[in-house]
This record gives C-alpha cells, structure tokens and sequence, in this order.
C-alpha cells in the first residue's frame, strides 16, 4: 500500500505562508488515494514557483522549460501511456509563453492530469502582471496598471469542449485534493486552474480574498451541460465557483494513435525496413 | 566519365515531379547513376520549375550545369532553360509552342494532342524523352504501371501515352550509351535517406512542424508510420515539436526533429534543454536561404555555425553533413548512435538541394545493420538510482521513468547528482565538467574526413556536406589538366579532430575552402579549431548548388 | 590601493538588498567608491544571499572575496561567511546569535531588539556597520529619510534605530581612512546603466518579458516611462517582444529587447528577421549560467558565440559588452547609434554580476551628449522610393510608413530594391552583398579593445566584458611582483578588428585569456578572426565572477 | 479620391480559382471605400499563401514571420497610432504558430483589423493540417486522419469577449468587403475569419462544401448580446453563419497608453534625462 510517507518531505524554497504547501498536500494525498506508487507517476513542469513542486516529492519527474511543460508532457505521454502523468506549473508559465500549447493540448486531449498553480501574478521574477492579473494591477513592469484584460483559463476551455475543466483553491485543500482525484481518474486531460494566493507578490487576490469568493459547486450542478458550464466558468466576482466545471468523454489523443504501450519496448522489425526499402527499387 | 543532363521545365503544378521522379526511376532500372536537381519556386502553382537529371552509365556525384535534352512543358522554358543547350542538345516541346529557329534539327515540335489524352501529357513526353535516351519501352511500361497503381484509369491513359510517344520517336539512334551492369540500385533523394536512416536507427517518435525542404522526412516517417510503429506528431509550433520530443525521449523514445533553418532558431532554446537534461534527440536542418524567410525553395548551407552555437550556455553535440544519399542513410543512423551513446543532441545538416537530389543509391544491407545502442542502462546497486551519477566519461547511466522502480528525475535548472534543483556552486562545477567531458567520448568517435585525390597536391579543396560531388569532379577536370589537386571533404563537421586531416592541410600548395555560403563559415571554422587559415574561398550563395563548372569558372579554368 | 569589503547576509526577504543600497549610496555620497557584488538563490524567501560591498577612497574596479565587516542577519552568514573574515575583520550580528569564540574581540553581539522597534533591525545593523566603519551620522540619516520617504512610519522608526545604532557603537576608531573628496558620484549598478544610457539614446520602445538578470532594466524604463515618453510593453513571450519591437522599429520606435540566454534563444528567428529586413534594434542579453534554466540567479559570460551565430543565414551585427557601468551606459547608446546607422540588430552582452553591481560613477554629461542620430532619410528624387536601394555602403535610405507618401515595404523573404518578394536569383546575391557590405562601415566604428600594462609584457590578459576590472587589478598585483603584465580587454566583441590589437598580442611573452565561460570562446573567437592562439586559457564557471583573487590563485601566485 | 486603381494591380503566385484573388479584392474595395490613401494604410502578414497579399496592392507593407503578423502588428500600432492598419494572414500561421500572440492579441485590443484567410490547411507547405482542420481530415502527415480536434477562432475569440469577431467567406464578395470596411471603422480589434476554399489542398471544404452553408446572419442579429454570439460562433455544420457575430466597446490598447503621435515624431528631453540621472545622486 502507498502511503504519504512514500512521497517524503522535502524542504521547499517557497515563502512561508505560500498557497502552493497545500496544493502539494493535495497532490500527494490524490496520488495516495490514487493508489499509485512513486515510480508508477511522472510529474512534468515547466519553470517558476509552481514549477518546482515535483522537486518536492518522490516520483520521476521531468522539469523542463518555462512555458513548455505541456508539449513536454505530451510527448512524454506518447512515449509511455502507462506512466500517470500529472503535469504542474504556474499561471504565467501555462497561460502566458505557453498559450499555444495549452490550446493545443485541450485539441489534442492527451490523458493526463494539469494543475495550474493560478496565483495571478509571476511569482519567482517578482511580481510582473501574468496573463490572469486583474485590469488595472499595478506592479513594477505595469506602473500604470495592466492594460489587458485578464485570461480566463477555465472559461477558453469549456469553449474549446476541453474533456475536464474544474476550478480549485488551495484554501480548500480537502476539495482540491478530491479535484485532483477525479482529474487523475478522468480519461482526457483533466485541467485544474487551482486559485492560489501569492503571499510575496499579489496583495491583491490574498487567502481572504479568494476564501471570501470561492464557493464550491452545488451537489446537483451538471458539469456536462455545456451552456451552463461556459456561464459557470464565466463567472469572477463576488462569487468564484469552484469545483468541476464541465466534462465530456470526448475521445483522447492515445485512443486515436491506438496505442500500445512503451515506444522503449519498441522492437524495430528489420525486415519490415527491407520491405520498405524495395519500395524504393 | 560521359553524361547526358535531361530538364523538365514547366510550371508548378504541371506534375513536373512525377515524370521526373518517373524518368529518375527508369533510369536508374535501366542500370544507369543518376543526381538529380530540382529548382522550384515558393508557389503550388505557375512559376517556373525544373526538375534536372543527369545521367551516367558510370557513377557521378554532381549536377551539370549544362542541358542535353530539354523537356519543355512551357514556353519559359524554352527561352530560360533553351539557352542552356549544348550545341547537341535536343529540345522537346508541344508543336503548339513556337520553337526557336536555330534550333532545328534538334527542336522535337511533338504533337501531344496525338499522342496522348486527358492528363497524359506529360507521361507522352517523358515517353520521347525515353525513347530519344534509349530506354526500353517495357521498363518505363511496368513503371508507369506501377506508379499509377491506385488510378487505374489514368494507368491506361498514360500507358497508350507512353507507347505512341515510343512509336512517333521510333528508329532513332540512342542518345545515351548502354548501362554497365543491370540496376539493382534503389531510388532515392536526401529527405527519403534520412527517414530511412532513421528508421534504420530504431526511430520511434518525430515531431515536426512543417517547413520546407525538411518536410518530407516527417511525411516519409508518417506514410510508414503504421508499419514501423513510430509515431508522427504535427505539433502547433516548432518550440512544441523539440519539446516534445525531449519528453518522448526522457520517456524512453528514439526521437527525431526534422526543420530547416527558421523553424530551428525556435527550438534553439530546446537544444540547450536537451544539452542539460543530457537528453538524447537527433535534429536534421534542413538548409535553406536565409536570413529569415529568406528563398524557401532553394538551397545553401549558411546555418553551419548557427547550428553549432544555437543554445544558450555550454554543452556537447555533434553535426553531421552528409554530402550524398548514402551518408544521409547511414550519418542519420550514427546521428541516433552518437546522440543515444553520449546522451546528447546530434544534428543531421543537410540542404534543400540534397534534399530533393534523387540518385542511384547501392541497396543497404538493412538486415546486416548492427542495432543502434539504447543507451539504457541497469540499475543494480542497493543505492538510490541517480540520473545524472558523475562518471569519467561523463556519461550517467540512463534509466527510464515508470520502467523500474527507480526514479529519473530530469531537470533544466543545475542540478545534483539525483536530479535535483541546486544552487550548490561545487556541484555546479562539477556538472558542467561531467557534462563536457561527454566531448572527449565523442571525439573518439568522430568521423574522419576523406582526402581524394593527389599527395602533396597543388591544389587542395577543402568542402563539406552536399557540395563534395561537385567539388570532387571539379578537381578531378583540374587534375585531368595537369595540375595535382585533392579534395578535403568533411562529413561530420563537429566535434572536429585536427589530427585527422591537419597533415592535409598543411602538405597542399593552396587550399581554398568551396561552400554554399557568403562569409565561409567553415574555413572560420578550421581556423578556430586548428588555427588553419585556407588560402582562398570559393563561397556560393545565389540559393543554387555548387556545380564542378562553378568551380571551374570561379578558378577561371 | 587599500579597500575594505563589507559582506550584509541573511536570507531573501529580509531586506538585505534595500539596506545594502543605503549603504552603498552612504559611502558614495561620503566620496568612496564602490564595486558590489550581490549573490541570491532562485527563490523569493529564505536560502541565503549577499550583498558584499568593496569601499575604497581610490578608484575600485573589482570584487574582492575577503569580508571585513560582516552584517549577519542570520546564522547561515555567521557559518557560511564567517569563513572569509579577514584577521582583523568585524563580525556584526544580533546578540541572540552565538558568534563563533575565536572571534572575539572582532565579534560586535549587537542588542537590536534594544536599538530597534518593528522593521528597523535592518537598518539599525547598516547604523552599527556605518558607525565603524566611520561615515557620518548626519549623511546616513538624510539617506534613510529619502529612501523611506513614501512610508513616514517606518522612516521613523528607521531613523531612530539609526541614532540607537550610532550611539550604541560611540567612539570607536573608523575603519574607513577619509574620503579623498566629496562626492558628487551617482550610485547605479548595470540595469539602471543600461536603460538610462537607452533613455540617453531616446529609446521610444522596450517589449520584454522577465527574465533575471535583465529585467530590472525594462522595470526601471517602465518607472520613468511617463517622464521619457517611452512605451513599455510586457509581451506574452518572448518571441512576441522581439517581433513587436521589430514592428515598432519598423514604424520608427527606437526599440530596445532585454531579455537573458533562454529568452534571447526564442528571440534568434526574430534576429534573423532583423538582418533581413535591415530594421534596427537593440537586444540586451544578461548572462546567467546555463545551459537551460541554469543558475538564474548567478553569473556567467558563455553566450558569446551564441549571440554572435544566433539566426538562420548571413548578415552584420554588432556587439558590445560593457566592462563597468560607465560603459552599460555609453555602450547601449553606441548600441542604438551603430543600429541605427547600419540597420543592423545591436546587442549588449552584460551578466548578473555586472547587472547588479552597484558602483559610484561619475555623472555622465546628459546634456553634452550628441543626439543619436536617428537614420531616416528623406526622398527627393522622383522615383519611387525604394527601402532596399543598392548603395555602396550597402545602407538604404531608410523612410518610415505613413510618414510622407513613399511607401515603405519590409519583407522576411528575400526582396527586390523595393521591398517585394523576389524569386530572381541574380538579385537575390545583390541583395546578400549589400547587406553584408554594411559590416565594412560597422568595422569603421569599432571600439578599440583598451591595452593597460607594461609594454611588452611578460604576461598579457586578455579578457571582455564584466572581467575587466578583476583582470586588471590582479594584472597590476602581479606586476607588483616583478612580471610586466598587460591586459587586453574588449568592450565590443564583435565585429574584431585584428589591426586594432594584434601587436600586443604579439608582443607578449605568454598570453592567458580570462573569462567566465568553460569552454574558452572569445580565445576560441580570437583563433577565428586573427588565427591567433593564446598561449592559456583561465575560465570560470562555477557562477561566480572573476574576481583579482581568482585570477591569482589559478596563477599560483 | 482615392480609387481602385491607386491600389494597383499586380501578379501574384496564387493558384487559379484560389479563394485568396477574392480577398485581395475585397480589402481593395474596402481601402478604397474607407477612403484611404495607399500611405496611409500599413498591412502586416506573416508568412503562407495569405500571407502574400500585402505584395499585391500598393500600401506599406510589413511582411514578417510566420505566425507573428500580430505582434508585429502591435509593435507598429504602438509606434505610429495614425496608421491604418490590416493584419492579413493564414489560419496555420494566426492559430498554428502564431496562437499565443492570438489570445494575447484578443487581451490587448489595439485598434486594427485582423483578416485570417482560412482554407483550414496549410497551403503554402502544400496540405498539411491546420489548427481549423476537421478531426478524421486525412493529409500526406495525417495518414490516418487528423486526431486533433479543430479550433474554432471564433468561438474562442467570443468567448474571451475580444472586441469585434466575424466570420466571412471569400465567396461572398460584397458581404466580406462590408465586413472589413465594419471592422476597419471598429475601435479596437477586428477579427474576421474568412472561410476561404484552397483548391490546391483542400479536397473537403470546397468552395461548393462553403457556398451551401455559409448563411450571413439576419438583419436582426444582435451582435452586442453575448450568449447569442457564443452559441451562433460554436455553429459549423449544414449552416455557418456568416456576418458580425459579436462586438463591444472595450478600452483599447491606445486607449489605455494614452498615446499622443507617433514615436518618431517623440522629441527626447535632456532635461528630463538629467533629472532622472539626479535620483541616482
Ligand atoms: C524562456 C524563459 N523566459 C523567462 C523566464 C523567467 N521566468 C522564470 S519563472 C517566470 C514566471 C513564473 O510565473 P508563473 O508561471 O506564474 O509561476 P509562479 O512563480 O507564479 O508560481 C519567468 C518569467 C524563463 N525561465 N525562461
Ligand atoms: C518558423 C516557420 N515555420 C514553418 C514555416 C513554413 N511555413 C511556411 S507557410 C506555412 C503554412 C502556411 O499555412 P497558412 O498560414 O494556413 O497559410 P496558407 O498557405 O494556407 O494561406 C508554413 C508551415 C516557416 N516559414 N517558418
Ligand atoms: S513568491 Fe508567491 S508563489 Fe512564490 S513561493 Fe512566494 S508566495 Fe508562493
Ligand atoms: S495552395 Fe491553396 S491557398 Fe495557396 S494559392 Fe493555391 S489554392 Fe490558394
Ligand atoms: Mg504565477
Ligand atoms: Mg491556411
């Protein structure tokens, strides 16, 4: 049997009082109640705060580059369909340089499990606006305020039919922890935006903040009504709906490649390149 | 050696590549050597294309400048490529075009509209094309068969096209001399070898975002996809396509990234990744002329030094530049080699002219090919598995992750011995000789340049990659004049051992380095590496190959 | 010359760098100049970081690794830095810590809970060094009053604590002999250096997306970009910051990109873009180490070659790399005057250590600079206006969209003289010519490297960029033995101009080329351009700077 | 005045029958219609078949990347806000390579108009799939038919409330020229997807597959109501509307910078310059 003690402790170079201690908790509890051994999980990650987290439990991991933890993770994904792979990085890293990835990877819907540590700011260079800071944040590189408007991540997903969309807070760990679960259980890729305060760089969005706003979906909310779950995920204010927002059983990525199982167990079959090479006479 | 130089020109989209291809084929079945050129434009369709083939009953690595028989499928060609004719050249053109005056006898005024229907046009003219070469019209029947396998119907088009075309030439003496041996060669252009190669290496994940001409090793790959089993992924960029291949290789992939020169400069960020997590991945650049988007279509090898730089910080790789068909086979097998044994990046550089060059290629012995090593280690010590263990050779043993119980972690920040983020500045040292120390291994690996040609040469041509055929006939026209002359040609041009070529060097009279680009970039290379200054350069950037008569002009021999 | 070195520790989030700039403004007001070198982890709390400060009354150019007066703010900088104390060095540290027992009576147990309320620990500490070290109660006070102007609370507080500390320490004999003169000097470390000298260059445009270490320099435009009238936009990418400060240069911006290793790799298509569209820009890339993410918060000099192949295909660039602060300064004006004259991309090559070095530097003359020229021509002749005329100098008249009623067309792909996408060959290596003659005029311009020492030397350095002054300075020890040295240094590392240089490489006994890389590059750059080849290399790559103390213990000396 | 002819007429490397000749047209027509002269229009493109149109009319032309029209774009318009501005370039090159620089195009609002010629292939590289690609559309790289699913840029543009998207269709000449002129007139950001056939490459979304769906949107369409937009974006099937689907009157980028002139015409300050050197006193 796992048990949390399988995934150890490690000292993290977080600040004290940082959203991200109860995401890894969260983290680590699904993957024990996953029933999964370190070696069976393989957590990729791109670079930033959020981005160390698989530095600080036990499992493979691969920690890549700033903004491309998803085509590392898709590829990874391909090589081996029987890892259970979580992938973890920041807003800015997800959202930002890596945009184009993250709308690639909702078309591609490769199985495994994104945790997006949404703490609206970019936490490890100091503070500079990500793509889901408020209109109007004021910080050193936005004197004047950001300009834009903010990036709804769950929000583009449910419009893109992604096949899981759910809204976490790290305030919530017990909730976030069972989000993480279904995510690690969903057939897809399961997108978590984990609302997460900055204690260092946001004193906008703080713990209180987000505590006072986040409510967690109703039992009888259908997560697979799209119109209702593009209104829900829509919605940022007073109230902040968390839980998951929208599923389908669209089909993934491994399904349509037909997988078979690791590309390292590959034999290559010389005769089939002999075949192939009399094509060429 | 004799050789006859045959041009299709016409316009893109007049299916000019498939009677090439077809022509290329039948004479290589016929037994003869063949290199093709190709020059295209950036459009689908208009423009104008050729499609050149010169042909030899012995063998020859070069193109000619010079045109023998013109397949004229448009006017242009007639008044572009027409110029090009030797003074026995033959012309063959629709009879609806006006051919020039001074050019009967040899002007061939066919009545296609006779001769073939529908879309057959073009296998009409190949057809008198053949048939003036002297070609067996049975050989080119089967092709024409076989080609048109799947569209039964224009089969049949082109099959009575291809015989009245024979019969309207019927008699005439043939223009080619008789093959020396039946053809047992296959048929095949840069960007088929390297996916070969590829394959050869145990292949089993690419991806690509398209670019010319690097594209069709990705489509090769893909259209035997479901027979090798390796997977094809079109990424939504070029940063995705390096990436991903990286965490299919962590994951245990054999993985390969086709692009040319552009989509490179995104993944340079990728290959210093790669350098760092000590991941291995093969990278074929496929040259074309820059800056930017620059000539898509046509050919160079300008990005030698942005290849060998490209990443930030400090780290070993290896380039491979094959100069024929045969070296794209088996380099981009060794590139997978290398790149597996030393857990590093390995480039395979070649260029758009290369890439589309079909030849007459030996058959690989591919049931005789040693495997290509996995690289993968075993883990049999009671300590903790450590990804990046500090070695001698510098090289760690590689697990894969979710294989074993042991944990890879790979990471892109400077790291310990288990993987780990540091910012231990001993550990940090002692990394970056661990992973520089993998250079040594690669050293020994290094593929020696060849040296053809006279000892203690008047002449000694120094060249790389895709232009040694050129250069090669070249210096041997110079020879036949009567000056000593030799040819340097590298092959892999990074890491670079002095001690293999060095005494060449340094026994000619003159060296001038000959390559595809304006600022010599290898000669600064040589200079770099062995302190060796050529005396003169021969650089070409007009976005054609390198030609032996473009060599022969610029010695103004 | 006499200096002293004060090392403040602690971990991050402490406010180590606040109280270190006060100190270091402090000491430059009294007179004193400075060399800081600052060492922090990647993270935001915690880990452990300093901010070391090398006072001296005469001119300084260099870290030095001994710590005379240590600020400990926590016990990792008792353990950790304690270590380097010189014999008669002071350790200052919180009474509640236990300072090692060898120490005393250089261990200064300071009861800060009793000199300070709230925050003003900090700033009682700079008190209890200041006291010592025997700069002026009155200066340091009018200091903390500024810095805290916008918080009267903490300035309180923090005032009060300044009194306490003084107090405390009352009467004890000053470290610091007198300053030579009053100073007039401004503090500003590489970042601020090299945006101000942008503002002096009247840069309209910064794009960017952080990266340490050069971020703080888009920040510190961002801070007076309502006084300048500079627009600075945070892009989503890399990538898109290089391309929009493209498009805004295009439109007459002048553009400046600062980014670091990884970023700049996602910007080498948009370079390449640069030289084929000939649109100026200025790119700033601040070394860390890589490969990779690296250290990000450390130093390194090993993008040298990156940055100079960096891009697909051919074209001129420049590249200069500031040895102190002065030059971030004059060297990114230069940058923008020689980019915008060739229109050409520009680089200034700094790294951490010198981006974050605060020294005293004297003010620079603002109003007596001459006006970067701006490179807009006008079009009089009645022809249309062609952006990429062939001209001797290989420079076009340069005109600006929707500026008069000439258009102006940019194109990424090879272009005819008015801008449009050509596929006609014998234009295509015009065009090549043309924008690589512009190198001639940029070799016209070139920064002589400076050569300070003995002629003749026994030993020469050479070295570039931030390694200047710790070259020098352990050159001139040396030389204080008995060897004649010299040291060749060069601020602009590209394009070399051997004639500027080679006698002194030639005239030296022994060469050592010093840099902060591992592999040796700008020894490696100097083999290619001048066929030269220095006699030793003496790298670093740990992620420290080259200090005069490195320089010596890998000479034995 | 300005007329059709100031705008020239040139050769250009597109296939005959090719939906791009209409385009060309049509942002002619508009040009003429806004009333501008050629100096005062900018086209920025990328690089693909699209791409290529702003070498065919008389105009400024900046014709950077492929995939990067937009930030060039928005590096152009920050410089000179006078200028008259067209983005034109491919689905590949605005949703492929360039999709970051998409959303945070849509975040940012400057105030141009962008025209995606979307034949949803890759023309230019001869076939390959595009982000627009139908799942199941086989290409010579898709031998086994696209796995991923197609982005609708619409939808997702409406989603994140970008502030003006239609969709035209090249063969509905008059109607696209009316669009661009809409969206030219537009204070902000004009995104108009044109559904243009490839008769080259695309074998599926034919020009006749087009002419039978694409339906332009009733005179009482409300473009202002967000919902409706959403679900009349999502629509693909036997109908594709066609016509403004949603707009808004959000700040733009300019709006934001309060921007004065052009950048060139900007007169630095010494003094300013001094002053600033003083605060390093
Ligand atoms: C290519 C590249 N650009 C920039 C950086 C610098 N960088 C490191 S982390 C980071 C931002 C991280 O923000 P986010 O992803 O939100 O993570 P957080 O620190 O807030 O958890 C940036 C810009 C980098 N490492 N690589
Ligand atoms: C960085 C880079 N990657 C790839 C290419 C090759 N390329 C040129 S055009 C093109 C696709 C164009 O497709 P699209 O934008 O849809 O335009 P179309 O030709 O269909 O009009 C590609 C991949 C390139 N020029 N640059
Ligand atoms: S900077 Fe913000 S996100 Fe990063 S560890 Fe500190 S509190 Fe957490
Ligand atoms: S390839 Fe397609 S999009 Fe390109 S010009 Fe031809 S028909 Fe038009
Ligand atoms: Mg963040
Ligand atoms: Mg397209």
């Amino acid at each position: 049997m796992t048990t949390l003690e399988d995934y150890g402790t490690y000292e993290t170079a977080w600040c004290p009082g940082c959203g991200n201690f109860a995401i890894l908790d969260a983290v680590k509890s699904a993957l024990v109640a996953a029933k999964l051994s370190p070696h069976e999980a393989l957590m990729v990650s791109g670079i930033g705060q959020a981005a160390k987290l698989p530095h600080y439990l036990n499992c493979n991991v691969f920690n890549g580059l700033h903004g491309r933890a998803l085509p590392a993770a898709t590829g990874a994904r391909l090589a081996n369909p029987k890892l259970h792979m979580i992938v973890e990085s920041g807003d800015g890293c997800t959202y930002g340089e890596g945009g184009n990835h993250f709308l690639a990877a909702i078309r591609r819907n490769p199985d495994f499990t994104l945790i997006v540590h949404d703490n609206q700011v970019y936490g490890l260079t100091k503070g500079q606006a990500s793509p889901t800071t408020e209109e109007g944040h004021v910080t050193k590189a936005q004197p004047s305020g950001v300009a834009s408007e903010p990036f709804n991540p769950v929000e583009v997903a449910v419009a893109m039919r992604a096949s899981f969309v759910a809204r976490g807070f790290s305030g919530l760990p017990d909730h976030l922890s069972d989000l993480i679960q279904q995510g690690m259980a969903h057939k897809g890729m399961a997108i978590i935006d984990v609302l997460q305060p900055c204690v260092s760089f946001n004193k906008v969005n703080t713990f209180a903040w987000y505590k006072s706003r986040c409510t967690p979906l109703p039992d009888d909310y259908d997560p697979t009504d799209w119109e209702i779950a593009l209104r829900t995920a829509a919605q940022w204010g007073e109230t902040i709906p968390v839980g998951v927002l929208y599923k389908n059983d669209r089909r993934t990525l491994e399904d349509h490649l037909d997988m078979k199982g690791p590309l390292a167990l590959h034999k290559s079959d010389s005769a089939e390149l002999v075949s192939i090479l009399k094509s060429y006479e | 050696m004799e050789s006859l130089t045959i041009v299709i020109g016409g316009e893109a989209g007049q299916g000019l590549v498939t009677v090439g291809q077809l022509l290329a084929k039948g004479l290589v079945r016929c037994g003869y050597y063949i290199v093709v050129t190709q020059g295209y434009e950036s459009r689908i369709r208009g423009g104008h294309n050729t499609f050149a083939i010169r042909v030899s009953a012995d063998p020859i690595h070069a193109p000619c400048e010079m045109v023998d028989v013109l397949v004229a499928l448009d006017d242009d060609t007639i008044t572009i490529d027409g110029k090009l004719l030797t003074p026995n050249g033959v012309m063959i053109a629709d009879e609806k075009f006006t051919l020039p005056d001074d050019l009967s006898p040899r002007g061939l005024a066919v009545p296609y509209s006779k001769l073939a229907r529908g879309k057959s046009l073009n296998v009409a003219a190949v057809g008198v094309a053949a048939a003036i070469l002297g070609m067996p019209q049975d050989l080119l029947a089967s092709l024409v068969t076989e080609t048109f396998a799947d569209h039964p119907e224009a089969a049949d088009e082109n099959a009575s096209a291809l015989s009245a075309a024979f019969d309207w030439i019927n008699g005439r003496e043939a223009m080619l001399p008789p093959a020396k041996e039946a053809g047992k060669r296959l048929t095949m252009n840069g960007t088929d070898a390297v996916a070969l190669g590829a394959m050869a290496a145990g292949v089993t994940f690419c991806s690509f975002y398209p670019m010319s001409p690097a594209t069709a090793i990705s489509l090769t790959l893909a259209e035997y996809s479901t027979r090798t089993g390796v997977i094809v992924e079109q990424a939504e960029d070029e940063i995705a396509a390096i990436n991903m291949a990286l965490g299919a290789a962590y994951a245990g992939a054999r993985s390969i990234v086709p692009t040319s020169g552009g989509g490179f400069a995104l993944m340079s960020e990728g290959v210093s990744l790669a350098g760092m997590t000590e991941t291995p991945v093969v990278i074929v650049v496929g040259q074309r002329p820059g800056p930017a988007t620059g000539l898509p279509t046509r050919t160079e090898q300008a990005d030698l030094e942005f290849v060998l730089r490209a990443g930030h910080g400090e780290f070993p790789r290896a380039i491979f530049a094959p100069a024929d068909i045969e070296e794209c086979f088996h380099l981009t097998r060794k590139a997978f080699d290398v790149s597996l044994k030393y857990q590093i990046p390995a480039f395979v550089l070649i260029d758009q002219f290369l890439a589309d060059s079909y030849r007459a290629v030996e058959p690989f012995a591919a049931k005789d090919l040693k495997p290509v090593a996995s690289g993968i280690g075993r883990h049999t010590s009671s300590e903790p598995y450590k990804r990046y263990h500090v070695t001698d050779s510098g090289v760690s043993p590689r697990l894969l992750p979710g294989m074993s119980e042991n944990l890879v972690v790979a990471d892109s920040d400077e790291h310990t011995e288990d993987g780990h983020i540091t910012e231990d500045l001993t550990v940090r040292k002692a990394m970056v000789d661990k992973r520089l120390r993998k250079l040594d291994g690669v050293c020994t690996d290094v593929l020696s340049p060849t040296c053809v040609g006279d000892p203690d040469p008047d002449i000694l041509f120094v060249t790389w990659g895709s232009s040694r055929g050129s250069v090669e006939e070249a210096a041997e026209d110079i020879r036949g004049r009567g000056k000593k002359t030799a040819v340097l040609s590298f092959s892999q041009v990074w890491p670079l051992v002095p001690e293999q070529f060095e005494r060449h060097l340094l026994s000619a009279g003159r060296t001038i380095c000959v390559e595809g680009n304006a600022t010599g970039q290898f000669a600064r290379l040589l200079r770099a590496e062995c302190c060796f200054d050529v005396s003169d350069r021969l650089p070409r950037y007009d976005g054609l190959p390198i030609t032996p008569e473009y060599v022969l002009r610029a010695l103004k021999i």
